[in-house]
């Protein structure tokens, strides 16, 4: 099983969790992240005082998914993601050794 | 603010004697001169008019400006109050160049002329006149309680196109809006020469006036010229990047419900105040907003109830407020019973509005500011002819033509008659407001653009109108 | 708002005299004719009783609202907010339809009659009386002030048992308990007949009125009633889910501030304007609640910093609400100094109330409406029989049953005599208010049913009972 | 509030005409008994004190405390609003136990007396004097108005070195700043004998009132006053940690602009309200108030535009908020026209002070409140010369030495000998508060210490101090 | 040494926490996510505009563990926070590489 | 590839985040956590009720780099934010088994 993280632009979010559940996806786990990378970011000016984080808001979502499924999971997600603008963001995918159900304490992949 | 009103039990007299027995006894003057008019101040009204001022500006900020940003999302929540703080000062200072001059100076029907423009002969030792004969008021209490009215009504707008226009266009646009349409439209409602003076000058009044449309504190004037250019605005600067497709809830019904909350607090102001006079009829307007509102918070939630299984408080802000919009023009001449009657019919149609009309055409009023105060106007515009009607128990009005006024005999109150004035003053704002906004928000697009870039859009207004962040929790 | 009142420095006729000259030659009037009155009311009280009105409905709405709603977790924020706002909408409507007549005509001493139901013959031409012989102000404009107490005093006690209870249900018992124990104490308390008339009706006076009690704004009447009918409510309702092992700390104490700031700026209108005239002793109530107040948020953080090292926010907030409650009874009658003992003592009681008594006995009230208000109520109310008596500077009461009214002498004043009567009063309010909650809501239990389902009130009561969200950052 | 002021067109006499012809025809009483002062109060007087006393109130809890906390961290926001809500409450005590009687008693020209210790003698039955012969308002309404601007010029300087201040210290500091500071320059600016005594007692007034000063509503005592002390307080108390290094945005600018509005809204009681009043000269100080605001909103976001290409929300609230400081001591002196060149010129003088002044010498006045209130205060005092002046349509001042008091001829006022006047209440003021400020809180550091340790500062003061966080969403 | 990721109802929160430290697990990293699933979310209706998200609200636990003690604490959480309801949530366990202290620089289990 | 995980005092991001800059480390993802270890949480009182959660706030990185690189960036982590006072927090190391870049579709090294 593999354990995806994509860190993506919040308004892509509706779009790609629909995405995804055409693919049959049934489940994901998503927060919001403050990004640092290329991608500048607007500065911020209070009585004078310039502020430029460079912290952009994000969306990470995570996705535990069977090994069959990982590799369309993770083109989909940059297919869809993508405007070809920097800062779109990135996947990253890890291996999962394993996963429970908690309702069930079901294991392996009829866990997710 | 409109041409038949008295106070008290009876009549001129009365009202007056309400305040000083002295009075009473004295003969009444027409026409005074301004020296006669300082001894006919009552310092309970000076006070009245300047607390309604303050309660009035407290409705735009902070009141509509949170009741309108707690609907938007969070990073549209600064432009949303930047535009309501900065239209409120630049239509303030507008008022005292020339706002004040055009809308309450004689001229024609239509328009005031610039006699007071930079406030020239305004003084500390000026009087405006009420809708009593004999009782005036400092005339920069009339001035600045006016002032708060030309400053939020062009705030009551910006809802119905939030989170996608740029900042100073929105800013050119309150300057014209308010210059052709609310003036003129002040001006043809609410100018008269006053009740000590009509007999002597008959026609020195507005339009409407003239033809006797009733709006006591802002029906047609307020709320339906707001809303039509709302809605035309709406339509002129197209949809939101993803309406209709991304899900946009409120970022914080906390905010709105404090918003909602102050406009209700502050809207006695706006329509007591109207009274100009601190008298019985003060009171039946306060009365009157106080019932109108509840009525239309249940009615809002019931329907819900209905509807949706659910009252929400969403839904009782928007009641709230559409009953205050509604009650408005027949504030200080509607009854408790009636009023009551117009809350409880207000919200299902604002709600038809908002719901079926809005999602069946697919305009994208934000902010439903069409829906509510457009909508809610123009029931309370209609509906005023009704309750005005004494025999329902409604104040009638008054001919100030004679010297001393005399109130409408309750069989002498037609209905029907009024409700096609009261038509005829929907009709002409409704135009009037919609075509100037449509022609000026055409210009201004063509010209400065209205509507900033995608990526502006989609990133929020207030990193990239304002350079700020609205939370940095 | 009490039984024995006057304003000014000697008594009715040179209260009358401050207001006008005029009068102060002018023989008094005995039961004076509407016609009479009419030329009785001065416009600065007017204005007075309508900023009052103005001020206590921000005390509801959003102050209270808010002061309650930041207490809670965010998921239940929208259903104390909905809760405050339709009880305040309901309540308004139920005034105008039966409560303004059943609290204040006559009829029997413990509920008046039906008189004014749907608001019979009260017009902008009708006028009630003061605490001054002679003195008028329009019925309307006393209508209404009395209309926000009736709408704030049931919103107060839903912090009891807020984050756990039904909003229909809810609803329902606000009718009922309006009805059935706001009327009857607000009748048995403060009707009379008036100082004018008094003397030619004697006895035509609510029950404790006429044995004496002192509430000059609402110790008993408000705040005794609301708090006790929490106290029973969360009871019969019983504790959260969660109580005592889930930490459930205040999700926003910056809107607990915000709204614990409101009700200090709104109740001058609670307390001062209950004076009903806009003199000397209107300031009086004015500077009492202000000493008080800042008395009872020093002394709340000192016994903070005392017991816990740290004074707090949430401290010093219940600590100026405290305070609040206790003048209330006694601000017309207190003297400054006394106003700041009475400030400096009750916040040390209440923080023994919320925090020893409370986690002994167990009992699960939310917003501690028992603590803060009913036994703040109680201090109020036993501590008025103290701060009132003359000899202590106190503005002791006035004999009404003769024509014109006598104040009481300073030797004649016995602090004693008068404690019992307030005692009895309190006792009564215990009594009944705590009974007719108990019956109502065991049998809205039994019937509707009044607690949400374990599923509902853990996910909260925004989502589940009005579809919506406080927040969507 | 400033020694030279009247009411109405034309003089005493008329202004007191307009409140009742009776007194028109009655001969002018000079040092008229209680008992005939008692005869002398209009009771829409005493409704405006009242009012205005609210709304100064309202401008310190929740208004300020609000524009205060949005600007800190979340970790410090409830340190602010607890910072806020005690000065408030611990200066009211204060005021009613020798406030009062030092700052508004005889005695010597720099200080008041004790004869109105632990409010002694003041009562529902005496009045304080006015700025027109003849006219009272109740005393204890003066008191309590006056109580208002006590409790909220010790909070304007917590902006200065808020984040970094322990609690108790502070607290101390309140109550010797405002023995040491606000008492003596109050007196000195404001007292005096009153209209009706000062022919009868010449000399019988504080320092720079017998100078001539004009400070209308309290630029020197309140702003410079503030303002200076927050400089102080800053440099003595050091920067934040990580100043200049860390970003610290405002944690949420949405309650900066809630109190910023509040501010405004407030404002009118402090301003209009200064004006003891409610006659045309309380409407002229209405107006101003208005307009200077409206003015220095739209210049400070303009000059924002020009340098930075976006008008920020922190931008117009901190230019309102400057445009309200610099009207205040003009507020009743100038016209409606000059209030609004006023207005523009503050924000661009405020906006150098916080952005290139405050970074070229690098002191952490955190909120501005030197920047904001202090620059803005004197702006304000040396431009009361300017637009005070008749011939620009300003109100002059009147002579109270004579009975009944006259007014400046025109011509007779000379701009440049005013200026030096104000010049020197001025530099009085700095001298004065920053001498007293500076030792007290050396003192203060060496004895209970001023600064938390570094970990509290990190983790921040709500947590540390108060024992609470503001938000547990 | 694992690294496991737990989504759990939020109010399930101070009982896990609670039977984690019976167990001896030290210490943990929690945050709010919003979890999309099998579980329905409750509509959210404003002014007639529906809004179904099916995110709901969760917690998410990240427990860094040894070989020995990952188990017991996955079957732990699985026991507490199970209420035989749906949306229960998961557990996930990824192989930990490294694990080091801040404070001191350890490294390894002794790090955790 | 590697998947670094720190979890560090919010105070020290800024400091972190220079230091990593320097390293030539282009992005990371930043997140809002709360704490439970060692490091004791300040005591919370309302009315009375006494709340002593233990959670602390922290921030948490994420940074996905390369293998040559990970050591250094744990170590410079590890020394940047180091306030050598308990609660300083930790920093895990996960093997990464794939990286993609959503703008471009690049995979490995060069989507970092
Ligand atoms: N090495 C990294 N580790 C973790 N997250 C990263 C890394 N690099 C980038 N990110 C995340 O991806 C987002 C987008 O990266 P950025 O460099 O701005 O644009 P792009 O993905 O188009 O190259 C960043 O805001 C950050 O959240
Ligand atoms: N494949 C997945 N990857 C990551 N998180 C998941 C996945 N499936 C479910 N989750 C998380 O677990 C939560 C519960 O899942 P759900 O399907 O609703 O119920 P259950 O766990 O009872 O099957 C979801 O809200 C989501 O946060
Ligand atoms: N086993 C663990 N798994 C995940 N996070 C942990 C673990 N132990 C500690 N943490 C995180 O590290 C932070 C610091 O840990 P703590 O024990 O307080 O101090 P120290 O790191 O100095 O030993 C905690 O607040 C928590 O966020």
């Amino acid at each position: 099983m593999k354990f995806i993280i994509a860190i993506i632009k919040p308004f892509k979010l509706d779009e790609v969790r629909e995405a995804l559940s055409g693919l049959g996806v049934a489940g994901m786990t998503v927060s919001e992240v403050k990004g640092f990378g290329r991608q500048k970011g607007q500065t911020e000016i209070y009585r004078g005082a310039e502020y430029t984080t460079n912290m952009l808001p994000k969306v990470k979502i995570e996705i535990a998914a069977s090994d069959d499924l990982a590799p369309q999971i993770v083109e989909l997600i940059q297919q869809t993601a993508s405007t070809e603008a920097i800062g779109d963001g990135k996947i990253f995918v890890l291996d999962l050794a394993s996963a429970t159900r908690i309702r069930t304490g079901e294991t392996g992949d009829t866990a997710l | 603010m409109i041409r038949k009103m008295i106070g008290g039990v009876a009549g001129a007299g009365l009202a007056l004697g309400a305040a000083s027995t002295a009075f009473a006894q004295a003969a009444m003057v027409q026409a005074p001169t301004v020296e006669q008019q300082a001894t006919m101040v009552n310092k309970g009204d000076t006070t009245w008019m300047l607390v309604s001022s303050v309660l009035v500006l407290m409705m735009s900020i902070p009141g509509l400006a949170l009741f309108y940003g707690g609907l938007v999302r969070t990073k549209n929540m600064l432009s949303v109050l930047m535009q309501v703080f900065m239209i409120v000062s630049i239509a303030g200072l507008l008022w005292a160049t020339y706002g004040y001059s055009l809308a309450f100076t004689g001229g024609s029907p239509f328009i005031g002329g610039f006699g007071k423009v930079l406030m020239a002969g305004v003084t500390s030792g000026t009087y405006a006149a009420t809708f009593s004969n004999n009782v005036y008021i400092p005339e920069l209490s009339y001035f600045v309680f006016q002032m708060t009215f030309a400053m939020i009504t062009p705030a009551l707008f910006i809802g119905a196109f939030a989170e996608r226009i740029k900042f100073t266009p929105l800013m050119v646009f309150t300057v014209l809006w308010s210059t052709l349409a609310y003036y003129p439209i002040a001006h043809m409602v609410w100018y008269w020469a006053g009740p000590d003076f009509l007999a002597g000058q008959p026609g020195d009044w507005g339009y409407l006036y003239g033809k006797g449309a009733l709006d006591f504190a802002g029906g047609t004037v307020v709320h339906i010229n707001a809303g039509i250019a709302g809605l035309v605005g709406c339509l002129v600067i197209g949809p939101r990047l993803g309406f209709g497709k991304e899900s946009t809830p409120p970022h914080s019904l906390v905010m709105t419900m404090i918003g909602a909350s102050l406009l209700w607090v502050g809207w006695f102001g706006f329509n007591a105040g109207s009274n100009l006079e601190s008298n019985g009829v003060a009171a039946v307007a306060f009365v009157n907003t106080m019932l109108a509102t509840c009525a239309a918070a249940v009615s809002w939630a019931m329907i819900e109830q209905i509807v949706h299984k659910k009252p929400s408080m969403l839904g009782a802000a928007s009641g709230a407020v559409a009953g205050l919009v509604a009650i408005t023009p027949a504030s200080g001449l509607g009854a408790p019973m009636t009023s009551i009657v117009l809350g409880l019919i207000v919200s299902p149609v604002c709600f038809f509005f908002v719901t079926t009309v809005k999602s069946k055409f697919k305009y994208d009023d934000t902010l439903d500011v069409f829906g509510i105060h457009c909508v809610g106007g123009i029931i309370g515009a209609l509906g005023t002819a009704i309750v005005a009607d004494p025999k329902l128990g409604g104040q009638g009005y008054f001919d100030y033509t004679v010297f001393p006024a005399v109130a409408v005999a309750p069989e002498a109150y037609s209905i029907s008659s009024q409700f096609m004035v009261q038509l005829q003053a929907v009709g002409i704002t409704l135009l009037w407001s919609g075509i100037v906004t449509g022609v000026l928000l055409f210009v201004l697009d063509k010209t400065m653009g209205l509507r900033p870039s995608e990526e502006v859009e989609r990133e929020g207004l207030d990193i990239n109108e304002h350079g700020e962040r609205a939370y940095n929790y």
